[in-house]
């Protein structure tokens, strides 16, 4: 059995206006996606700005309400914050967030900040409690000198991974990564997600890993969605999405990003011009006529794309 | 535009309903009736009675509310027993000259604070600066009536430069003799309150500037070339007056609770001295309407203010 | 390659914080010549903002303390006059800002923001300003630009508005156009978009542009030099293909090595050890870098780092670059 | 035994007074005004604890207007022929200790009513807004007075919950806005996905965040409330008449004669209260400072 599955998901925002502020339209941030989690896995979920991929993780994780839809943890419904209370469900389900500084209280310990998950979900005795903290500390690579530090005290980098293990304290099953490295300079990029890596085979964490970055996705997960405008566009391993792309959206996210082959910029450039102008003309027929992503078809065991029905063809 | 504007009056509503209410359910509260004043050892207690019933005293609340608003929507708002006339004749004179002293100490106020505020941003961190954080931190700090009482004392009594007190000199006459002489008694209160009143204008203009002057837009103008002084003028002037102008609305609010100390201090014959006397003549009918008028007068204050926002700023003007 | 534009000679940029100056700009040298890309590229807090403001003299002359000498089309550009400076900006020096919402006047419409940029360098008519103004949004592909003269900034999507900010920014054709991150804040097909943009601006206009960025991607895709800054001081500088093909400083070659590349998927990504240090902890003498590659000798460093020209025109600061290798022995 | 040692260090929070303390030490104007309105105030609360409140408001109508130096009044005396300087030492006892309980009921009801508001948003900060603005257009000096007049049975502690119920408006404003921006940031949504409730999340996570604003809030709403009890009850709508206030003091500067050649009487009231006001303002003034400097480096 899957460890969460999700069907289909619609988070929707009401816009008010007029008059009397009423309710006239709304934003569909997301907009009917439904995927499943396996344990031990990454998966990425990849989209630009807007597109729904970051309230996707945080309604996975309860920090949004759901319009409608359901999210199910082991079987169990967690759609709502009875629900989510009833099984201690952020034992289970924890988060990284992207902006570490504003995730840290700044007003606390790094001790009371790891410690807190601990102190909702696990009875521990103090000193249970303060070995687990320091264990977890040494775990991503920082020192027992740091736990009576403030936040403020550390390095991006360091903070960031002082957020990992705040979010494996409770040895949950599933972290949810919203932007973890996004924020981060490249040379202690690598730092971040080595660690997530280490932890992951450590202890057989699934990852929902939530980035805009291509690059960085592909390094960390074996499978993806891409979104846009709310829905998945194309959804499928990490051969199909980068060696098989078949969404218009999606070969012009990947023709997009810059490459560090310098050799091959011009050809890169090219082929990017080329992707640019089918989108261009292409587009319409990869969209409903208001602008929706269509439906998703299955084209292999592990590929679905949103396609027309008569481009639908098999690998 | 027009909808938000249109929203924020029907906003409105409510809240004039509310705070008539209010006054209202301070009216019954108050000790006596219109009656009490004319009550004679030879008023016959039935004939009282007869009077009361007809004026529907014995009616229940609600029929007794309504009453009350209709007549007030006819600006009929009962008789002042203290001066035996229609409380809004009470009320008129005083009104113009409550009106003149605010507008005069509005006026005052921003050409105090506006230059005060700008060149405090401007010149951020300076001995200038310094200095006008001190005045802006000393008009924080003081008290208006002690300021007032202090400065009635020197300039009025000590020195002797102004009069101490009214309105106009009984001597003036002609209408320039009697424009100067109101003006010259308006000075003292005028300047006085305007001082005190310049804080927030001051503190948020320099704050707005200090802010503004750190922002992206504002090297980009300097990145076109604008000279620093166009820079200043265009653009972080201009950003930064705009919510000054809307919080013109806002200062009726704080003039006319001000207002109060003003005219008693300066025994200047405005509402807020009348609304003094009538509370210690017992004046109800008198006092409920002041209540009511300066209530009122607060929510246009503020409904001012937001149509300003909203015609100034394109952010909002848009939507 | 065009006739050179742009000379800087030992610049030094230090803030004052309290009573004491620190250098965020330490001993920077560079040339930038007409239609050539140079990009300075550098991780947050190097000083490559510091430097591209030093160029434009937006810095506050009171905090900031700027020495050595800056040579742009013959005049001097350290010490010069803000009148000099008025008079430069805009019409031969144009620059576009990372954050496109925050960079333009939310209270001014798009036509009054870029025709500003005439207001100051040009005596033509207000017809013939307003024509240049739309032929300007169309130039940097707005549609419609009759519309988008008249909206204001909230009205327009990012990508939008950073076209505006490059239609302010090449309103008079300028010699030198500096670009501080325009790109960051975008999205990858927004970002693209916008570089292609910027290339084919470079060649009507025969302008040379320095480009600022983090993005070691941007930078291969766009740049034609690179210089490579780590905290304060530039380590490495030459081609885009010297930099990308034969890095020769370790920071360089670690940055490069840090990348996730798709041949290594799910691999142990290459982790530089430590961070950039802040601008009042920056060591005064000795390699800056040494400290996150320290099974590398002492001996190896200089002492007063030097820069070194191992081939033509590729040139990189210390000596440890001669005999580098990453810890598990691989040199690249 | 060194376990219990190293526990309290885990459990101690860490203290905002003691940081804003370190920054306001460096303060030399700051401090000085610190030292002298604690001064100030024991010594007023000493003397008037040493004086007989029935004998000093006791008429005298020998001594009446006595200049300062007759008589023994170092400060002259009022029209009751009363010492004005005991006078003034009462009244300004009175007049802090309700601008004090004025303060901490109105400071705590604002906090609280600020908190709510700002961190739970939605239709509930919507509603109370709602409330908030309406209480704001009043106009409170006159209400206070109507109030005043109407109530009976009135005395200092029916006084102070009137005023107390117009001025937690700034508070709860400005707490508000900063709980809003709070609630924003991602350590209360950490806080959530850690399981902590909200309610704990408010008072253990947010309000720690807060306390340097409080602290400034708290101080300058003490000035400021001292400034309009004594404006009420120089208007006669303040302490009653059995509890002289500074304001009482200054009121009989409404006499003509009094203010213009009688100065004794009310000056030295108007100077107390400028130089309290005055002094407490400025600790909270560098109390702000103190707490920018910290929130700059936290």
């Amino acid at each position: 059995m899957s460890l969460v599955e999700i069907k289909d998901l619609q988070v929707h925002y009401p816009i008010r206006s007029g008059f009397f502020n009423r309710i006239h339209d709304y934003v569909y941030a997301v907009d009917g996606v439904s995927f499943e989690i396996e344990p031990g896995q990454t998966y990425g979920l990849i989209g630009e700005t807007g597109s729904g991929k970051t309230t996707i993780g945080r309604s996975i994780i309860g920090l949004e309400k759901i319009t409608s839809g359901k999210i199910l943890f082991d079987g169990h419904d967690v759609s709502t914050k009875k629900e989510r209370k009833a099984i201690d469900y952020n034992r289970d389900v924890q988060m990284i967030f992207q902006d570490s500084l504003s995730s840290l209280n700044p007003k606390k310990r790094i001790y009371d900040i790891i410690a807190e998950p601990l102190r909702n979900f696990e009875k521990l005795s103090d000193t249970e409690e303060k070995h687990r903290v320091r264990e977890l500390l040494d775990t991503v690579g920082l020192g027992e000198d740091d736990l009576f530090k403030y936040p403020f005290e550390f390095s991006g980098g360091q903070r960031q991974r002082i957020g990992v293990a705040r979010a494996i304290s409770t040895n949950p099953k599933l972290v949810i990564a919203d932007e973890p490295v996004s924020a981060l300079d490249l040379s202690v990029q690598a730092q971040v997600l080595n660690y997530m890596q280490e932890i992951q085979s450590q202890f057989n964490i699934s990852y929902l890993f939530i980035s805009h970055d291509l690059g960085v996705v592909r390094h960390m997960c074996d499978s993806m969605a891409i979104m846009h405008r709310g829905r998945f566009v194309e959804l499928g391993t990490r051969d199909d999405i980068y060696n098989h792309p078949q969404h218009i959206y999606t070969k012009r996210l990947l023709a997009a990003i810059p490459d560090v082959n310098v050799d091959q910029r011009d050809a890169q450039r090219k082929h990017r011009k080329e992707v640019e102008k089918i989108f261009d003309t292409e587009q319409s027929r990869y969209y409903d006529k208001n602008g929706r992503v269509l439906p998703l078809q299955k084209v292999s065991e592990t590929h679905s794309v949103a396609l027309p029905e008569d481009q639908v063809k098999g690998e | 535009m027009w909808k938000t504007i249109l929203r924020r009056v029907v906003i409105m509503i409510p809240q004039i309903i509310i705070l008539s209410l209010l006054v209202f359910i301070l009216a019954k509260f108050m000790p006596g009736d219109p009656f009490t004043g004319s009550i004679t050892p030879q008023t016959d207690a039935s004939q009282l009675h007869a009077l009361k019933v007809q004026a529907g005293l014995y009616d229940p609340w609600y029929t007794q509310y309504i009453h009350w608003v209709v007549n007030m929507f006819h600006g009929n708002f009962g008789t002042s027993y203290q001066f035996k006339e229609p409380v809004m004749a009470v009320i008129g004179g005083r009104a113009i000259n409550t009106l003149w002293l605010s507008l005069f100490t509005v006026i005052l106020t921003y050409l105090i604070a506006i230059p005060l505020g700008l060149l405090a941003g401007r010149y951020e961190d300076t001995n200038l600066d310094r200095g006008i954080m001190f005045f802006n931190y000393v008009t924080y700090a003081i008290p208006l009536f002690v300021f007032l009482v202090i400065g009635l004392w020197l300039f009025g009594y000590v020195l002797g430069w102004f009069p101490s007190g009214g309105s106009v000199s009984l001597s003036a006459n002609g209408f320039w003799g009697n424009t100067w002489s109101r003006l010259y008694h308006m000075i003292l209160p005028g300047v006085l309150t305007a001082l005190l009143s310049t804080t927030s204008t001051v503190q948020y203009l320099r704050s707005e500037i200090v802010d503004q002057k750190h922002q992206d837009m504002v090297a980009t103008a300097r990145a076109k070339g604008v000279p620093e002084r166009k820079v200043f003028s265009r653009h972080i002037l201009r950003n930064s007056l705009l919510p000054i102008a809307a919080f013109m609305g806002y200062s009726i609010t704080g003039l006319l609770g001000g207002s109060v100390f003003v005219e008693q201090i300066f025994t200047y014959p405005g509402m807020g001295q009348l609304f003094l006397n009538s509370i210690s003549n017992r004046d109800f009918s008198v006092i409920t309407a002041l209540v009511m008028i300066y209530g009122i007068l607060a929510l246009f204050g503020t409904l001012l203010s937001d149509i300003i926002m909203s015609v100034v700023d394109p952010r909002i003007r848009i939507k | 390659m065009g006739e050179e534009l742009l000379t800087i000679n030992h610049l030094h940029t230090a803030f004052k914080r309290g009573t004491e100056y620190f250098d965020a700009v330490d001993d920077v040298s560079l040339k930038i010549h007409k239609d050539e890309i140079l990009a300075i590229v550098g991780e947050s807090g190097c000083g490559k903002t510091t430097l591209a403001k030093s160029i434009i003299g937006l810095h506050d002359l009171k905090r900031t303390k700027i020495t050595g000498n800056i040579k742009f089309q013959d005049q001097e550009l350290v010490g010069a006059s803000p009148e000099k400076f008025d008079q430069l900006r805009g019409s031969d020096m144009g620059m576009i800002f990372q954050d496109p919402l925050a960079a333009l006047n939310p209270l001014m419409r798009v036509e009054d923001q870029v025709r500003e940029v005439l207001d100051y360098h040009t005596d033509y008519s207000a017809t013939k300003k307003h024509k240049i103004v739309l032929k300007l949004l169309d130039q940097v592909g707005l549609e419609n630009p009759e519309r988008v003269a008249r909206q204001f900034p909230h009205e327009l999507s990012g990508g939008m508005r950073q076209r505006i900010i490059i239609a302010i920014a090449i309103a008079c054709k300028p010699e030198l156009i500096i670009a501080d991150e325009p790109t960051t804040a975008l999205d990858v097909t927004i970002q693209a978009q916008i570089l292609d943009l910027l290339r084919s601006i470079q060649a009507q206009n025969h302008a040379g542009i320095i480009l600022i960025t983090h993005d070691l991607g941007v930078v291969a895709d766009t740049a034609d030099e690179v210089v490579v800054m780590y905290a304060g001081q530039v380590v490495e500088r030459g081609t885009v293909f010297q930099i990308f093909n034969h890095p020769l400083h370790p920071y360089t070659r670690s940055l490069l090595k840090s990348i996730p590349q798709a041949e290594h998927e799910g691999d142990r990504l290459y982790a530089i050890e430590g961070a950039v240090p802040s601008l009042a902890k920056m060591p005064h003498d000795g390699c800056r870098f040494a400290p996150r590659i320290p099974w590398i000798p002492e001996s190896a460093h200089e002492k007063t780092p030097t820069m070194h020209e191992p081939e033509e025109g590729h040139y990189v600061l210390c000596t440890c670059y001669q005999t580098f290798k990453f810890e598990n022995g691989e040199a690249v | 035994m060194t376990n219990s040692s190293e526990k309290e260090k885990t459990v101690k929070t860490p203290s905002t007074m003691k940081v804003i303390w370190q920054e306001f030490r460096h303060d030399r104007v700051a401090m000085a005004s610190l030292i002298f309105t604690i001064v100030l105030i024991l010594g007023i609360f000493i003397y008037a604890a040493s004086l007989n409140l029935e004998k000093v408001t006791n008429v005298n109508i020998f001594a009446q207007y006595d200049k300062p130096g007759q008589d023994g009044f170092i400060l002259g005396a009022d029209e009751g022929g009363r010492d004005g300087f005991k006078m003034l030492v009462i009244g300004a006892r009175n007049s802090i200790t309700i601008g004090f309980a004025v303060t901490i009921i109105s400071s705590i009801f604002g906090i609280v009513y600020g908190m709510i508001s700002g961190f739970y948003g939605g239709w509930l900060d919507n509603g109370m807004m709602r409330i908030y603005d309406f209480i704001n257009i009043l106009p409170e000096i006159m209400i206070i007075i109507v109030l005043v007049t109407i109530i009976p049975k009135y005395n200092a502690g029916t006084f102070i919950i009137i005023m107390s119920c117009f001025m937690w408006l700034s508070t709860a404003r400005l707490i508000r806005s900063k709980a809003l921006s709070e609630s924003e940031k991602d350590y209360v949504a950490a806080s959530r996905t850690s399981g902590t409730s909200d309610f704990m999340i408010l008072f253990r996570e947010v309000l720690p965040n807060l306390s340097s604003i409080i602290i400034v809030d708290t101080t300058l709403s003490f000035a400021g409330n001292i400034g309009i009890e004594t404006g009420l009850s120089f208007l006669g709508f303040g302490l009653p008449d059995s509890t002289p206030s500074l304001g009482t003091l200054i009121s009989y500067a409404q006499d003509p004669d009094v203010i213009g050649s009688k100065a004794w009487v009310w000056l030295p009231a108007a100077i107390v209260i400028l130089v309290l006001t005055l002094s407490i303002s400025y600790v909270g003034q560098a109390l702000r400072r103190a707490g920018d400097a910290q929130q700059r480096r936290g």
